[in-house]
């Protein structure tokens, strides 16, 4: 035992780096997350047209959209812009939503939780209580409301889809806190002088990860399209800046008309969600140290 | 028992209290001016004057949350400004169809859901699992509207199986209840999946197998009433979020229910209608999650309510 | 001068129409919706009517009236005989009392406003009076009102839903129910309202136009989205998609010729523009109003909503008197716009907001203005809210320009003056006013005035001047004129009647009372 | 040596006639990343009717593998590659898993090792009896339960129709393990496969449980196939033997031969590490005198936990889990705590750590707990530390156990990085480890080496005092030899001293100088180890050291005391403190309750 031991490299992060790359479906999901933030830096450049632009050969006599192919990658939408070119700024907007306002939702559904499970006094039960009512409020409302009052834009969506979205997490990370505060390892550390802060950070966090993978990922979709809905209602991100979520909904009606108005835009945001899914479940096989060798 | 009712009642009462201070003040400092949808375009400022007097809207915020709140308490939830029409009235005439819908629909996703997770969790690594999660993030990424309108055209107007659209039967019910539980399949398969698996390591179920019982009564038996303690908490949550859905699926299918009512008053600024229903259904989340809390402990015995 | 109803029409059937957005009320005193207009039509009847199909006024439940020399004092001679649905025969204190209910401050009514020339009508608003002194009741059939000053729309006024003659008895049985539980004279009286779903007319047996209607009634389902409704049609489950054609299924609709064969096209007193509001810099500079109305590409515009509109050139639609035939507006000329700016000193162009409500197809429309003055360098952030908060943004004054669509101004009734007064007069562009380009010039306003002032609201003389108004108007630029709406809408196989009963100018989406079914 | 023989014949009868269960040249494997490494190879047994045969060895060598292979239930990835185990002549791993399900529960039986977690928590006892019944006779409702109602009588459970109604959590470990007896037996099995049946019980429990088994088989003829790692169980009940070791077979034999002859060292090294009771009288000498200041002083100390809520929220009643204790601990000694489940052991070490609010006076080297600044409660920290029961669950497993050991110095801000690395490896180097393991997770060591890790984490401030609550139990024999070994040459070198905690007296008698018996909360006898091994005087005392299985098969069949029922609750309603046990000096400070 002890000469594989030494033989282990010595840093975990990069061996763990390492281990993510071996895993087949990690890199596609990796190869798919590098290909939508690169499209999305380099909009500009791979573009074939301004995103905003309403071709005049975009639209048939009758107003109608044109289909994927010929000059347009992806067709053309009911302005006659370019598809493809929208999908990509596009891309820019929904990444900041599905990864930022989806992240900082993560974070403050988990600060929540973790704090509320974990100091069960008044602050645990204040938070708790907090939480039931939010719980309690119809989340678009509140979406409505707040996105109206401040003056929708990128930023202000992204912070009032966070605001929204933490509930569930918080409640989710609260179990799991409780369950895991009950821990005996905790009791150790307690028994060695840990301050709340150390437990909390360097043991019980490092536990939700495999938890907050799963929400973190699912709700890439959830707020993509929660961003989408807040477009419809004029509360979104203001056209004519493309996101993925509002190209779907401009067009929802148009379903049969332009399919591709739907699908395409629909499958991005699956796939982007699969694609951090793939990377989270290999990342959570990886930082666990228990599935070590199990790869 | 007695006692935990009645705390988590008050304590309800209180969520519902803070809900609705919390919205009767984002309705105040909303920039927009329901006296002007009702005074409508042909008004004089006179006009417009003697409607924002005669609704009390040139009051201070707090004499107008103050009166809400004592008629509210009474069972009167005020009148539509644009209906002038009993908000509870409107509220009564549409909330079994909305609950009607919420329970298809919950029904629909745990149906869907579980039976996924479950399939998942037993052929968990093998394709057929991976099949299935993706599935899952398939329904939980597609919109609404699509979907509603996709399962309509297919299973309404292609094939005939259901009508288009509309309330009454059963029949109604089926397409709007899937469409608004396929989202929540997803959530449910994926937590079911995990939580199964959980559940499947444990020594009760080899127990179970060494007694010589099926595989399916084994699931069904033991497993899924372990495996779905941790999913009854999440459809109290989930409530909530059908509070979202509702105003889509309803209007896709019209049904007739509070979504249509709370999207056009949102629409028009009828504020007494939005806080009718924004109180209505954070009383139906808040029920829901205390529901959920009392039915555990028929399924897990070990749980004591305190 | 009245209506020869179809010669092949059948009595008998019930037909099915479809809505969006529930009903609100069916109090004609209230009721100002897409929806309850035509409905409350047919449920209610006013002194004044229109000959089906058309914008002329036709006496209604007012056998004739008189018109005094100057134009003030109206008197009207009732018809003999007409019944509420309770029963009860309608009477000119019927008629006192319905004005009187729409005026009172506590109806809450949104029309009150048309009523402001009736003698006593600031009293009654202000909570002085609680009668109308201008109303008089002379015997139980005749009913005299004076004005306070001359107004040639008076009569289209009175064809208003809000001047329908409603029972007392019924209103103080109902109180602020009366909506729900409406009781009219009109060729339907509702028979099963169930909230949310559908409400069912039913023919009034005892209708006093002899013939009409010819349904034996009318079921209205709400909350049916359009593409839904239109699937419905297809299916035969519904004769008229009340919110019409819904665009995304147009193209497909119009391309297969059984279905186009049953669309009914028809004009529509609609006027989509933008508003550019007066107050605010630069727009405040005449040049800088003329160049963005020379910058937009109102026939992209057009394309855009798959072509059904017609580009406007002014605020008046084509098929409203006093419509200025021959008047070219603003040509579509980036050069001329560009120049125009120059002129103003802002060849760099300046960036401004554009305010939009957020249903389709409005904020693509928006984005099609907004390129188009991209290209001119003005760039445009466009604003898409819901409507209510464009019409706060709008009435505060606090939107640089506001696409009107989806709140745009569908004539309350056919008259050049419903163009004018709220939304391009100076009593509109106060604090809170529909006129959301704050424009306001006296000399326009008095002009209007005076045109109102008519006593023959057809006059040549009057359209005349409103046609130099709205030129006038068009000189100083506080709107750009986009389109005129078509009405594109659809009826089933089975639904007979004339084309124009469908695309009814005043009875949107048909005329229920002589529309029929052919099987 | 005459006993012996006499209990040896039945089992060579059995043997010569057909056996019931033949296993051939079994060998089970795993399918790892597409390789085949077999988990237990060549294993071959007979056993006929009515016998017992153990399977013994450490932990990790195959035993669970092998009966879970025999019951058909092996995991997903786990399969029988060669060989065959005929049942009747059925060959089992070959038999489709239809026919398997159809014999399993009613031919081939198996309780398994925790009772805690084998029943359902969410059915009913009776509803999963009856179940285990109806799976393979369709007989009404009615009968099952009858049936059923009648198994619980066999294990002797007390009011049997009441428990048929009542959950897994209402009844303690040992009703749970004879529950799962019924169960398995409830069908009259051919053969019966009783996996560690009795590690997770208290002593008199198990002893319970033993002879319950014993009386069954008499009853039935069922044949046992029993797996344990304690050798006192094995000497107690087995006829025959198979020892086993990382998969394959050391030794088999008849039990005797096994004790008295073993061929094999393997076999031999696992006899000398059992630990037996009056093995550790060379200790005694060392007792060290009573000195000033004790390391740790209790003085009536109490901890109590109020449960339950009434209308208004407050608790309607109150575990008395600690009430009244007094004890000291000297610099240097090893003080024992001993006890069955629940009588507050654990509760006293966690109110020394701090763990939980006590009342009355517990002092740790002079200073007075309950008067600590948070400042001084990190302080105390240093002088107390403490080692868990299960080494698994007591270290984070997403920490390497490097960084596990060094983080008391990390927190007590002792040295910098580099010093508390070295400090790490050289208590890793302390405790049989090497340095070089530190990168590594916990999942990647054995049971006894990451007790190991826990001692040296506990070690690394130096403390006064290191509480070990269960610290070996969890451990095999030879394991748990050595980690006792490793804590006594560490209290020689360093002067700490040790409350340990255990139910296991053989255990106890081997490493305590002093040791306390606790019963319900309170303590019923304490004295130094020879007063209370030698001489003890309460009732309780005795039933605890009679109830310890004796590896030695010449002693087996001595008569016991049965136990009076199950141990009282330590819950009481609000206000109804139990009687307090006034403790007499019996002699030389050794102290006994009143019998009550
Ligand atoms: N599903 C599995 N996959 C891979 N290896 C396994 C699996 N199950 C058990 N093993 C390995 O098989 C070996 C034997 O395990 P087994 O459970 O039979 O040990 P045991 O003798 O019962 O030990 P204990 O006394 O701890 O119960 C162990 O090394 C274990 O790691
Ligand atoms: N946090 C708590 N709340 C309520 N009761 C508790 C709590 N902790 C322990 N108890 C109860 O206190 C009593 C003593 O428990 P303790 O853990 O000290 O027993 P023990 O002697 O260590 O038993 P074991 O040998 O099983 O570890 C038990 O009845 C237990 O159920
Ligand atoms: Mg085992
Ligand atoms: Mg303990």
């Amino acid at each position: 035992m002890a000469d594989t031991a030494a033989s282990l490299p010595p840093t975990a992060p990069a061996s763990a780096l390492r281990r993510l790359l071996r895993r087949k479906l990690a890199l596609f999901g990796l190869a798919i997350i590098v290909l939508v933030v690169g499209g999305a830096v380099c909009a500009p450049w791979i573009a074939p047209f301004a995103p905003d632009e309403q071709l005049f050969d975009g639209l048939t006599l009758f107003g109608e959209p044109l289909p994927p192919g010929g000059q347009f990658l992806m067709g053309t939408d009911l302005l006659g812009r370019d598809l493809f070119t929208r999908m990509l700024y596009g891309a820019r907007t929904s990444l900041i939503i599905g990864v930022a306002a989806n992240g900082v939702a993560l974070v403050i559904g988990t600060l929540v939780g973790v704090l509320a499970g974990f100091r069960r006094g008044w602050l645990g039960a204040l938070l708790m209580r907090f939480t039931d009512l939010m719980m309690a409020f119809p989340a678009l409302l509140l979406a409505i409301c707040l996105a109206a009052i401040f003056q929708p834009s990128l930023w202000i969506v992204a912070m009032v889809i966070a605001l929204v979205n933490w509930v569930q997490t918080a409640r989710v990370v609260y179990t799991e806190t409780t369950s895991l505060a009950e821990r005996e390892f905790v009791a150790a550390e307690k028994t060695l002088g840990a301050s709340q802060a150390r437990i909390l950070f360097r043991h019980i966090l490092p536990h939700l990860v495999p938890t907050l993978i799963v929400w973190g990922t699912l709700g890439i979709s959830v707020t993509v399209l929660l961003e989408a809905t807040l477009s419809f209602l004029g509360v979104g991100v203001q056209p004519p800046t493309p996101s993925w979520g509002n190209i779907i909904f401009e067009n929802q009606t148009y379903f049969q008309a332009a399919p591709w108005l739907v699908f395409i835009p629909g499958a991005a945001i699956l796939l982007l969600a699969l694609a951090f899914n793939l990377v989270g479940d290999a990342l959570r096989d990886v930082l666990d140290p228990t599935q070590r060798g199990n790869d | 028992m007695l006692g935990y009712l009645t705390r988590r009642l008050i304590q309800s009462a209180l969520i519902l209290l803070g809900v609705s201070f919390i919205t009767f003040l984002l309705l105040y400092v909303l920039p927009a001016d329901p006296v002007r949808q009702i005074a409508g375009r042909s008004a004089t400022a006179q006009t417009v004057e003697n409607i924002r007097h005669q609704l009390g809207l040139d009051q201070p915020l707090m004499v107008q949350y103050w009166r809400y709140l004592t008629g509210l308490v009474q069972g009167d939830m005020g009148r539509s400004y644009l209906q002038k029409t009993e908000v509870s009235t409107l509220i009564a005439a549409r909330l079994p169809a909305s609950l009607l819908l919420m329970a298809g629909g919950i029904a629909c996703e745990l149906l869907i859901g579980l039976t996924l997770g479950i399939v998942a969790a037993v052929f968990r690594g093998r394709p057929l699992d991976q099949g299935l999660m993706v599935t899952s993030f398939v329904a939980v990424s597609a919109p609404q509207f699509v979907v509603g309108l996709l399962l309509l055209y297919v299973f309404a107007v292609q094939l005939g199986w259901f009508p288009i659209g509309g309330y009454g039967t059963f029949a109604h019910l089926v397409l709007p209840a899937v469409t608004l539980g396929i989202m929540g399949s997803g959530w449910y398969s994926r937590m079911m999946r995990s939580s199964m698996v959980e559940v499947l390591r444990q020594d009760y179920i080899r127990t179970a197998r060494a007694k010589g019982l099926t595989r399916g009564r084994v699931l069904l038996r033991h497993a899924l009433p372990n495996a779905i303690l941790p999913i009854i908490a999440m459809i109290g949550i989930d409530i909530g979020i059908f509070m979202g859905g509702i105003v889509v699926v309803e209007s896709v299918f019209g049904w007739p229910g509070i979504g249509q009512l709370a999207w056009q008053a949102i629409q028009r600024v009828d504020i007494p209608i939005i806080m009718g229903v924004t109180m209505v259904s954070a009383t139906a989340i808040v029920l829901g999650n205390l529901l959920a809390d009392l039915i555990t402990p028929f399924i897990d015995p070990r749980i004591k309510l305190r | 001068q009245d209506y020869t109803p179809d010669p092949n029409a059948k009595a008998g059937g019930t037909i099915t129409v479809t809505y969006k957005d529930d009903v609100a009320t069916l109090d004609p005193a209230i009721g100002y919706d897409w929806q309850n207009w035509s409905m409350i039509k047919s449920l209610f009847d006013g002194l004044m009517d229109y000959v089906p199909g058309t914008t002329e006024l036709r006496p209604g439940l007012a056998e004739s009236y008189e018109v005094s020399e100057d134009g003030t004092v109206f008197t009207f001679k009732l018809r003999e005989g007409v019944k509420f649905h309770n029963g009860r025969e309608m009477t000119a204190e019927d008629v006192k009392y319905s004005l009187d209910r729409v005026t009172n401050p506590e109806t809450l009514s949104p029309g009150a406003g048309f009523f402001a020339s009736i003698a006593g009508f600031d009293e009654i608003s202000s909570g002085a009076a609680d009668t109308l002194s201008g109303v008089e009741v002379v015997d139980p059939l005749t009913v005299k009102i004076t004005l306070s000053r001359p107004d040639a729309t008076f009569l289209h006024v009175m064809a208003l839903n809000f001047a329908s003659v409603v029972p007392k008895e019924a209103v103080d049985e109902y109180g602020t129910d009366f909506g729900k539980h409406p009781v009219g004279t009109g060729a339907f009286s509702l028979g099963e309202w169930t909230i949310g779903q559908r409400l069912v007319f039913e023919k009034n047996a005892d209708y006093w136009r002899d013939g009409v209607p010819y349904l034996d009634g009318v079921t209205f389902e709400v909350g049916q989205e359009p593409i839904v409704a239109l699937l419905r049609l297809q299916q035969g489950e519904v004769d008229v998609p009340g919110d019409g054609i819904p665009p995304a299924k147009f193209q497909e609709v119009m391309a297969d010729p059984a279905q186009a064969a049953r669309v009914v096209e028809g004009g529509q007193l609609h006027t989509g523009y933008i508003t550019l509001n007066v107050g605010m810099e630069p727009l405040d500079k005449l040049e800088v109003r003329e160049a963005i109305n020379m910058a937009i590409n109102k026939e992209r515009i057009t394309q855009i909503i798959n072509g059904r509109a017609v580009p406007a050139t002014q605020p008046l639609p084509p098929s409203m008197p006093g419509y200025t035939e021959g008047y070219e507006g603003y040509a579509f000329d980036v050069e001329g716009a560009k120049a125009k700016l120059a002129e103003a000193g802002l060849e760099g162009g300046f960036s401004t907001e554009l305010y939009v409500m957020n249903t389709d197809p409005n904020p693509r429309i928006a984005q099609a203005i907004q390129q188009d003055l991209k290209a001119i360098g003005v760039e445009v952030d466009i604003r898409s809210l819901a409507q209510a908060n464009v019409i706060e943004a709008g009435g505060a004054g606090a939107a640089p320009m506001i696409w009107s669509g989806g709140m745009a101004w569908i004539a309350d009734f056919p008259d050049p003056s419903n163009f004018y007064g709220p939304i391009l007069g100076c009593a509109g562009a106060g604090e809170g006013g529909w006129n959301w380009s704050k424009f306001c010039d006296e000399s326009i306003d008095a002009m209007a005035t005076e045109a109102d002032s008519f006593t023959d609201p057809s006059a040549p003389e009057r359209m005349n001047m409103w046609s130099d108004v709205y030129m006038k108007v068009m000189e100083a630029a506080p709107w750009v004129p986009v389109f005129n709406e078509q009405r594109y809408t659809m009826k089933s196989e089975r639904m007979g009647g004339d084309d124009a009963l469908y695309v009814d100018p005043v009875s949107i989406p048909v005329n229920y009372d002589y529309v029929y079914m052919t099987e | 040596m005459t006993l012996a023989a006499q209990t040896m014949a039945a089992p060579v009868q059995g043997a010569a006639a057909t056996p019931l269960l033949s296993v051939r040249d079994l060998t089970v494997s795993v399918r790892d990343r597409g390789v085949l490494r077999p988990l237990v190879e060549g294993l071959s047994f007979d056993l006929a009717a009515g016998e017992t045969l153990a399977i013994a060895g450490e932990s990790g060598s195959g035993k669970s593998i092998t009966s879970l292979a025999l019951m058909g239930l092996l995991p997903n990835n786990v399969a029988v590659t060669a060989g065959q185990a005929l049942l009747d002549g059925t060959d089992l791993p070959r038999l489709p898993e239809a026919e398997m399900r159809g014999l399993r529960g009613a031919k081939v039986a198996m309780i398994f090792q925790e009772p805690m977690t084998s029943l359902n928590p969410v059915h009913r006892i009776g509803t999963q009896l009856i179940e285990a019944i109806r799976a393979h006779e369709p007989v009404p409702q009615r009968a099952a339960r009858a049936a059923a109602i009648e198994a619980l009588r066999r294990v002797r459970i007390s009011e049997p129709e009441r428990r048929m109604g009542q959950y897994p959590h209402e009844l303690s470990g040992g009703m749970r393990q004879r529950v799962m007896i019924a169960m398995a037996l409830a069908m009259r099995p051919a053969l019966l496969i009783a996996d560690e049946p009795t590690t997770a019980l208290d002593v008199t429990v198990q002893r319970e449980v033993l002879e319950l088994l014993r009386d069954l088989q008499a009853e039935t003829g069922t044949a046992i196939i029993l797996i344990t790692h304690d050798m006192g169980v094995v000497a107690e009940t087995a006829d025959r033997v198979v020892v086993m070791k990382a998969g394959q077979v050391v030794e088999s034999g008849p039990v005797a031969q096994i004790f008295d002859a073993p061929a094999q060292p393997y076999t031999r090294d696992l006899l000398a590490a059992v630990p037996r009771l009056g093995a550790g009288a060379e200790r005694g000498a060392l007792l060290p005198p009573e000195a000033p200041v004790p390391v740790a002083r209790l003085i009536d100390a109490q901890v109590r936990f109020d449960i339950g809520a009434n209308f208004f929220g407050r608790p309607t009643h109150r575990v008395h889990a600690v009430e009244g204790v007094s004890f000291d601990i000297r610099p240097g000694e090893t003080f024992g705590l001993v006890g069955e489940s629940g009588c507050g052991k654990s509760t006293i070490a966690k109110a020394l750590a701090g763990l939980v609010p006590h009342r009355g006076l517990i002092e740790v080297a002079g200073k007075k707990l309950s008067e600590l600044t948070a400042q001084g409660r990190k302080e105390i920290c240093r002088d107390v530390q403490m080692v868990f029961q299960d080494p698994m669950a007591a270290l984070d497993p997403r920490m390497t156990v490097g960084e596990a050991v060094a983080e008391p110095l990390l927190i007590h801000g002792v040295g910098n990085a580099e010093e508390r690395r070295d400090r790490a490896a050289d208590l890793f180097q302390r405790v049989g480890l090497t340095p070089e393991q530190m990168t590594r997770y916990p999942h990647e060591f054995s049971g006894g080496q990451r007790q190991r890790i826990c001692v040296a984490r506990a070690l690394a401030l130096k403390p006064k005092l290191i509480i070990c609550d269960e610290s070996v139990s969890a451990l095999d024999v030879s394991v748990q030899a050595r980690v006792l070994a490793l804590l006594e040459e560490l209290q020689q070198e360093m002067g700490v001293s040790y409350l340990f905690i255990s139910h296991d007296m053989a255990v106890v008698e081997n490493v305590v100088d002093r040791l306390a018996v606790m019963y319900l909360g309170q303590i019923v006898e304490m004295g130094t180890r020879d007063q209370v091994f030698g001489d003890p005087r309460h009732p309780y005392t005795q039933r605890l050291l009679d109830a310890v299985p004796i590896p030695d098969p010449a002693r087996r069949g001595r008569a016991h005391v049965r136990p009076a029922g199950e141990m009282p609750s330590p819950i009481r309603a609000l206000g109804d403190a139990p009687a307090r046990l006034a403790l007499r000096d019996v002699g030389g400070g050794h102290l006994v309750a009143a019998a009550a």
